[in-house]
């Protein structure tokens, strides 16, 4: 337990637990970044909850302490929906992988962010299920050969963050498990949305699918690669900023280098659009992480908050027995001596 | 006008027409003013899964039954006195179900040559011999109906002939003697924004009224007197719906935890969700889910949070939600999930009743995850027995399966309100943190074996919980096959338990009595019923309720064994029957009707007086 | 059974089950349609299997002389999944509602249209729930009033398009109940295209939520309101071609006056463009059918059918004896006399 | 060398070590040199949940045991003749199931302070007097197989140590006289494309073996000879896995249908789908699902087309399926749907085995939904049940579970491979149009109750079905209280006349017996061993074994009775048990465990003497 008023740190929010995921997997990387960055909000350790659903980025809850659940397969975003809709003082986060999000978890996963239900749901993406030992995911690309598909998989993956904005979502960013300035700076800005807020996080598997965004975490190629989103700035990115984005006459995106289209071509970032179509052309940027792929806030807009408008009050109030007396004698009655 | 007033003691009326005909709309209003007259009812509504079948066929046909007496009434009766029959569907899809000599009140104008072939009649049974063993009444409602309207201002002909429902209410409150203030107050409240359909209504129910009054063809106005033997207190009308949603609200009062009802709609369980979504404020929520396992899992993630959680559906949704029940348990959090059974397997007949889902809620998840399992006997029981699941879910932290089923959410009784102060309070006994420093067990049990519920929020309970095993008190994720065995044997013992906190099965039987009739649910009323009438004849006779299912009352082995035969009836192929033939070894016999329909009291008198022979 | 070498007829495809929908549904319309539409398509009633959802669209099946089936809520995805893996010789439909296939069956229709599954997809919104008697869809304008939010519904509702291209859908259309004209020509091209369809068909329903899509629907407002979009031409729409569509310089598209804008500034119609961009861009040009909405086909692109690259034979071959006592034998093997 | 060789009947052995140790495979390849040599034998390996739990703990210790002899093998052994421990986790882990006098081969260079520390040894047990009732072998593995790659091209330090596994696997190769020829060539083809690490296991699998003949430290060699009571035939190894979709292929041969496989992965599940997405081509496809729901639908989306539909899960997975296993039983299309068994409930413990979901195979759906229950008893019984099961499902158009179980799906026996040509063919019987002009009845049904199967694509067969209840014969939508009841009779009775086609259940009983002991599914083995040292001690006992569940052979009741006492091992809480008292009114007796583990011939032994007292 924190003492009121002492600032909180790191080891306020780390548990007894051992972690027990892979030696060098990403999930430590993400762990510790959000362990850190979980001081600044100022929100005391009993006022946050980690609800999980199931594969490796699901033991993610054990290894905060704050309060947690591990639930079940694709369905940590319904769990925390009921929490939300009930207990507006917590500040809830929901950590799922592609497997638990996207492929079980679809159908929950569209809805909270259709319903703009206020958590933060953070999408651990390795491209691959680890926990059950290396069957592809609707992320894995297609050929991919795993445990399942022998002959490679044959579907085309999802592109999280297109369904996301095909489902309504408020808030919709990228970012990497290493980048250890960037992630505190997307979870920041998860934090400070007031809906729901959706995270995908590549996120490195060595064991089942290592090297699968090499081109964006390794120092060398990830500066060529990483085109960060930054709200009111011109899209350009390279170790000099010599490489940037324009809207094509056609109405594509293109990228582009910097010198020949000229600084003032580029086109500017604005996540608080109100139209989604701008993020969803930028998500479409790159089909895949394995060239120049955006990073950051592609989008984040206000709007009404799920259970918001529904409920008259927002406090835990219960009618009283008098309210109840009255309830329960509604309507036409009738009294027998 | 001086007509024959001839008293009855109890009748059972059918209106019976076409879905678009308003039967439900009179059905419930004549029960409304039958029920502040004082005369003990029961209802059944009955209602083909269509929205709007094809006009005037058989699949079309939509009817409700009332039985209402001047004694203590068990059910809403199994053959109608008084058939009312819109049109040649209605008349033909009830027919069977009339015994000799009952009264037929049709609505001859919609006996058309259409309307007789829709129905499948090669010639008008009004004018054949069909009906030679019934009173019939032939009554143009639709003509008169327009006629009381004519001259009304903005009401075309269609409009008119659309109130001859109200004609037909208007006849039958004056053959039983309803009064008429009530409902013509209820007509004008319903049509308040319409003023034409509000007179034109008005004028078809006072038309009604006035033809029985007046015309010829009835001889005697009938008079059911105020149920004498009735408990004192004051009365209001419930279906089980209702009913439900009051237990719990009070359960939510007397627990101070905030209701949340997450629920995906289905028929008959959408109900709940109408009603309780009315009731926002007053610590109430309900959401509509995208599917039944997110609504389990809200309801569930709300509980996580301390409040009480609840979900409700039918068949098809509980299927859903096995799995989200299973976490529950592991959980080890309080949720209540109610099932109001219909029809099954598979989609079934959505708008029947059934109850065949017992085994299910018992058995129905993967690896040993006891739970309790409770079932209401009747409309009004339904506040008790939601009121229970509930308490029993807070205070055991335990999911809970409560079994309604379509004929209790739909049919309706007078329920004597209870007194709100008088229920007992339900204590939630949430966590505190441990003052002398020592590290919270969130898996660590009381004498009930009951474990803490901390919910977030309280400073320095933070805990992780979640579906894996886990090590007896410290709750850490756990593999060790002797943990495993003691968790699955603490976690049966807890639910085992609960059997100690409740009241002994109560038997209602007769000195020598050979037979027990064992019932559960909505038969209760069938079964009483049923039992009454083999008394009446002299037949001496054993019979018991359960309410709850799992745990068993602790005396039901004693009570089995007490009678040399036991016979269950039960809507579906013997599923109590099988529980308490595996756990007391008693050759129990089952009275299996699997038929969509509710029990009726002539056919388990027989059976009973079968099983006696 | 049609003889072979008869031309079909409409009638082929009626089946002798009594229809039971409420006097006035859209669905009417929609049965007629199909039914007259299907004998083009010269595949004998045998070869065309219908699979539906619960709901008063799910009825559909019953309705067609074709193989039916009718399975359980939200599920026709999965079913037809299967089928369509199997039997590439069949002719495929999935009828559907705004209920069945966004809410309960959201995770189902998502995936296949990722995976491409050689259906055709017809989703009858009618923004309510029909057959369950009136409450909320995931598509009901926020604030409606209806049996389950009597409060008025306070989610945002999906776009069902936007929905299915962010889930990588390779045909997306939209037309309407009854139009006679419009109607068919969708599922003329829907029925062309390989892989999976998906078309929204706004669908009245009198009982629960008349006049839904009035705006469109009716013949005076329809001519001012209906966007067709047609592939290579400039979107223009109104009773004399007055308005039409053009990219902005931001990018936005928007609703323009042709007087005013000029007509080559039209935007010109690309339904065949690799990037769903321009497609997502059209969904969101009416956030509700409430004003000028586009028609048509939005997005038809050639992909990889699911299965097709799975399976090394298309044809319904099984391996002989011969192979399975060869692939019993497989590995080490010994003999004991 | 001339070292003493001593003739062994049986033995135990247990390779443990750290998850990242290859425990596994050379518990595989040892297994696979066993077989060859004609001993017969059953392994179990027994790993933890997490991919890769720290280095050097407890919970990531994964062990490999394998049980040879030279008799008929019933079980993988209760308790390790010899352990192989690579590290101190792995010693402690495993101590509690050893014996005394039991052999440990001990990694002794992995008994670091560090690693004693993450193992929870205070002193190294090596040194101190913990071990002092085993015979204990101290070998340096990790340096002695460093030492053997030094000079090898291309081979660092890092990677020589990580062939330890390879050491103890010549050492013991040696110890047991295990053939060498096929482990190199064998090494050879794993390591074909990765020359440094084939050089560098090959070396360590030589020094094992070298070590084994030189040193001093073991002075004994051990000979298990060739089974003898062994069937003659053509053998193979096979785990449940590899058995179960063999016996799917067989099926799909047999009855001429192409199979297709849908599911969703889940631990121990998945490697069915891994197994079977191998055979593609030769009518096999696979579908990695988006989730359990989806993968039931596809495989009864395929079943519908006229194909061999199959889905497969564990607990969890079996919870989402049911309501379309339902829609199939309402249906009545044929489908496999196969529940790999793990412990639970909820998540419980994933790579552990429980027999904990029968109930729900019988009853986890919601209203009347009968439908055929199978378990496999043995790895390799794993075809014949699979075969089994795909020819109900076929031949009588109906949903098929079948019960396999983690320990199953993962152990494995020799197998004598079937005779192809020799198995029985499956006759799907696909209808074909009436040629007599009259109207195709797709609910009608043949003397067995069994329904026309008439797949797309079939002319003039068009047709429509659906979940909601069904008129008997044609199959039109149906809300007749009537026909429901005929049918829930039907659906009933058509699933019970299975029966009439089973083998009765056989009887191993000795004279005299006053105790029979009935089991299921895979404690098959554990329960023939510890009937077979019941008999050793001279006492009779009879034995039998259901494969069959529902509905269960006819002559069950017969068997039950004419026994005094019946005992029923299962790995739950009792649910056979509980069956066959609601069944036949037998007061069945449980021997019940639930631990994760599989069952133990001793403690059985035990339970049925006390049984006997
Ligand atoms: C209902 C159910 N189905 C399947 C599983 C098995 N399962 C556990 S985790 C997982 C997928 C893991 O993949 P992902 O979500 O990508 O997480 P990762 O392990 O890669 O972090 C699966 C299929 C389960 N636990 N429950
Ligand atoms: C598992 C399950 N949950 C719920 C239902 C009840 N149900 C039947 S149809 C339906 C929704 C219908 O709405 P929609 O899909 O929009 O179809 P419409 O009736 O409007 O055509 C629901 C909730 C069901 N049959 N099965
Ligand atoms: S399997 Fe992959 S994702 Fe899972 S813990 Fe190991 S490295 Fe991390
Ligand atoms: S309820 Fe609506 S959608 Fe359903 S049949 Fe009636 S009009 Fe059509
Ligand atoms: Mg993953
Ligand atoms: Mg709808």
């Amino acid at each position: 337990m924190t003492a009121l008023g002492d600032a909180l740190t790191k080891a306020d929010f780390q548990s007894d637990q051992e972690t027990r995921w892979c030696p060098g997997c990403g999930d430590y990387a993400i762990l510790s970044a959000v362990q850190g960055f979980l001081p600044e909000l100022g929100i005391p350790p009993e006022r946050i909850v980690f609800m999980t659903g199931i594969g490796c980025a699901g033991r993610f809850a054990y290894y905060m302490d704050t309060y947690g659940m591990h639930g079940i397969h694709g369905r940590a975003p319904a769990l925390a929906t009921g929490l939300a809709t009930t207990r507006a003082d917590l500040s809830i986060w929901v950590v799922t992988g592609d497997g638990d999000a996207l492929s079980i978890g679809g159908n929950h996963l569209i809805h909270a962010l259709r319903r703009n239900v206020p958590v933060k749901i953070l999408l651990f993406n390795n491209q691959i299920y680890g926990l059950t030992k290396g069957q592809a995911s609707p992320t894995s690309e297609r050929g991919k050969i795993t445990k399942s598909t022998p002959f490679g998989s044959h579907d085309r993956p999802f592109d999280p963050l297109a369904l996301a904005l095909g489902a309504e979502a408020t808030f919709v960013a990228r970012t990497l498990d290493t980048d250890r300035q960037h992630l505190p700076e997307v979870l920041r800005a998860a934090a400070a949305h007031a809906g729901a807020a959706f995270v995908e996080i590549y996120q490195n598997c060595p064991v089942f699918n290592d090297g699968a965004f090499d081109v964006l975490r390794d120092r060398a190629q990830g500066a060529a690669n990483r085109i960060p989103l930054v709200h009111g700035a011109p899209i350009r990115f390279g170790a000099g900023l010599e490489r940037g984005v324009v809207r094509e006459a056609d109405g594509d995106l293109r990228i582009v280098d910097v010198a020949d289209a000229g600084e003032d071509a580029l086109l500017v970032h604005d996540a608080h659009r109100e139209d989604p179509s701008l993020a969803f052309a930028l998500a479409r940027l790159a089909e895949r992480p394995t060239g120049p792929t955006p990073i950051g806030v592609f989008r984040a807009v206000e709007r009404p908050l799920h259970g918001a408008a529904a409920t008259r009050d927002r406090e835990r109030t219960v009618a009283d027995t008098a309210a109840l007396d009255a309830l329960l004698h509604a309507g036409d009655t009738w009294t027998v001596a | 006008m001086g007509k024959t007033v001839e008293q009855r003691e109890r009748v059972v009326v059918r209106f019976a027409g076409d879905s678009g005909d308003g039967m439900q709309l009179v059905g419930g209003r004549f029960t409304d003013a039958t029920a502040l007259l004082g005369n003990d009812l029961a209802t059944l509504p009955d209602f083909p899964a269509e929205i709007r079948a094809p006009a005037g066929t058989i699949p079309g046909v939509s009817a409700f039954q009332i039985h209402f007496a001047s004694r203590d009434i068990l059910t809403p009766g199994d053959t109608p006195n008084v058939l009312v029959a819109m049109n040649p569907a209605a008349l033909k899809a009830n027919l069977a179900t009339l015994e000799r000599g009952a009264t037929i009140i049709a609505n001859e104008d919609a006996f058309t040559r259409r309307n007789l072939e829709r129905a499948g009649y090669a010639s008008n049974p009004l004018e054949d011999d069909a009906l030679a063993d019934f009173r019939v009444h032939r009554v143009p409602m639709t003509t008169l109906t327009t006629r009381a309207a004519e001259g009304l201002e903005g009401v075309g002909t269609r409009d008119a002939a659309r109130a001859k429902n109200l004609f037909a209410l208007g006849l039958l409150s004056w053959l039983y003697g309803r009064p008429t203030d009530g409902t013509e107050r209820w007509i004008e409240a319903k049509f308040a924004r319409r003023p034409a359909a509000r007179d034109a209504n008005l004028a078809a129910f006072r038309a009604g009224w006035s033809f029985g009054e007046t015309t010829e063809l009835l001889e005697v106005q009938y008079r059911v007197d105020p149920a004498t033997d009735v408990a004192p207190g004051t009365y209001r009308q419930v279906n089980g719906t209702t009913a439900t949603a009051l237990g719990l609200i009070a359960a939510s009062v007397r627990s101070g935890l905030p209701l949340l009802l997450a629920s995906y709609p289905i028929t008959p369980a959408s109900e709940l969700l109408h009603e309780l979504s009315r009731h926002e404020g007053a610590g109430v929520r309900t959401v509509q889910a995208e599917d039944e396992i997110a609504a389990v899992g809200m309801a569930l993630g709300a509980a996580y949070g301390g409040h009480l959680g609840v979900t409700a559906t039918s068949g098809p949704g509980m299927d859903l939600k096995a799995e989200t029940i299973g976490l529950a348990a592991m959980l080890e959090l309080p949720l209540v999930v109610i099932d109001v059974q219909r029809a099954g397997p598979s989609t079934g007949m959505p708008t029947k009743t059934e109850q065949s889902d017992l085994l299910m809620a018992l058995h129905g998840r993967h690896g040993e995850s006891p739970l309790p399992v409770l079932a209401a006997a009747t409309p009004g029981d339904c506040f008790e027995t939601a009121f229970e699941a509930a308490r029993l879910a807070i205070e055991h932290r335990t999911p809970v399966i409560l079994l309604s089923d379509g004929f209790l959410s739909n049919s309706s009784e007078p329920w004597r309100i209870p007194d709100a102060t008088a229920l007992p309070a339900i204590d939630p006994a949430f966590a505190t943190a441990p003052s002398n420093g020592t590290p919270f067990l969130p898996y660590a049990r009381d004498a009930r074996g009951v474990r803490p519920w901390a919910p977030p929020g309280t400073p320095g309970l933070q805990h992780r919980i979640g579906g894996l095993e886990k090590q007896d008190g410290s709750g850490a994720i756990s593999y060790d096959p002797a943990n495993h065995a003691t968790m699955t044997r603490l976690r049966a013992q807890r639910i085992a338990a609960i059997a100690r906190e409740l009241p002994p099965l109560e038997l209602d039987a007769d000195d020598g009595a050979e037979l027990l009739v064992l019932g559960w649910g909505s038969s209760y009323g069938a079964i009483r019923a049923a039992v009454r009438r083999v008394r009446d004849r002299g037949v001496p006779v054993a019979r018991a309720h359960l309410r709850h299912l799992e745990p068993l009352p602790p005396n039901v082995g004693d009570v089995l064994r007490a009678f040399p035969r036991v016979l269950v009836p039960e809507l579906n192929t013997g599923q109590l029957a099988y529980l308490l033939r595996a756990r007391f070894l008693v050759d129990v016999r089952s009275h299996a009707k699997v038929s969509g329909q509710p029990l009726f009291a002539a056919e388990l008198e027989t059976a009973i007086l079968e099983a006696l022979a």
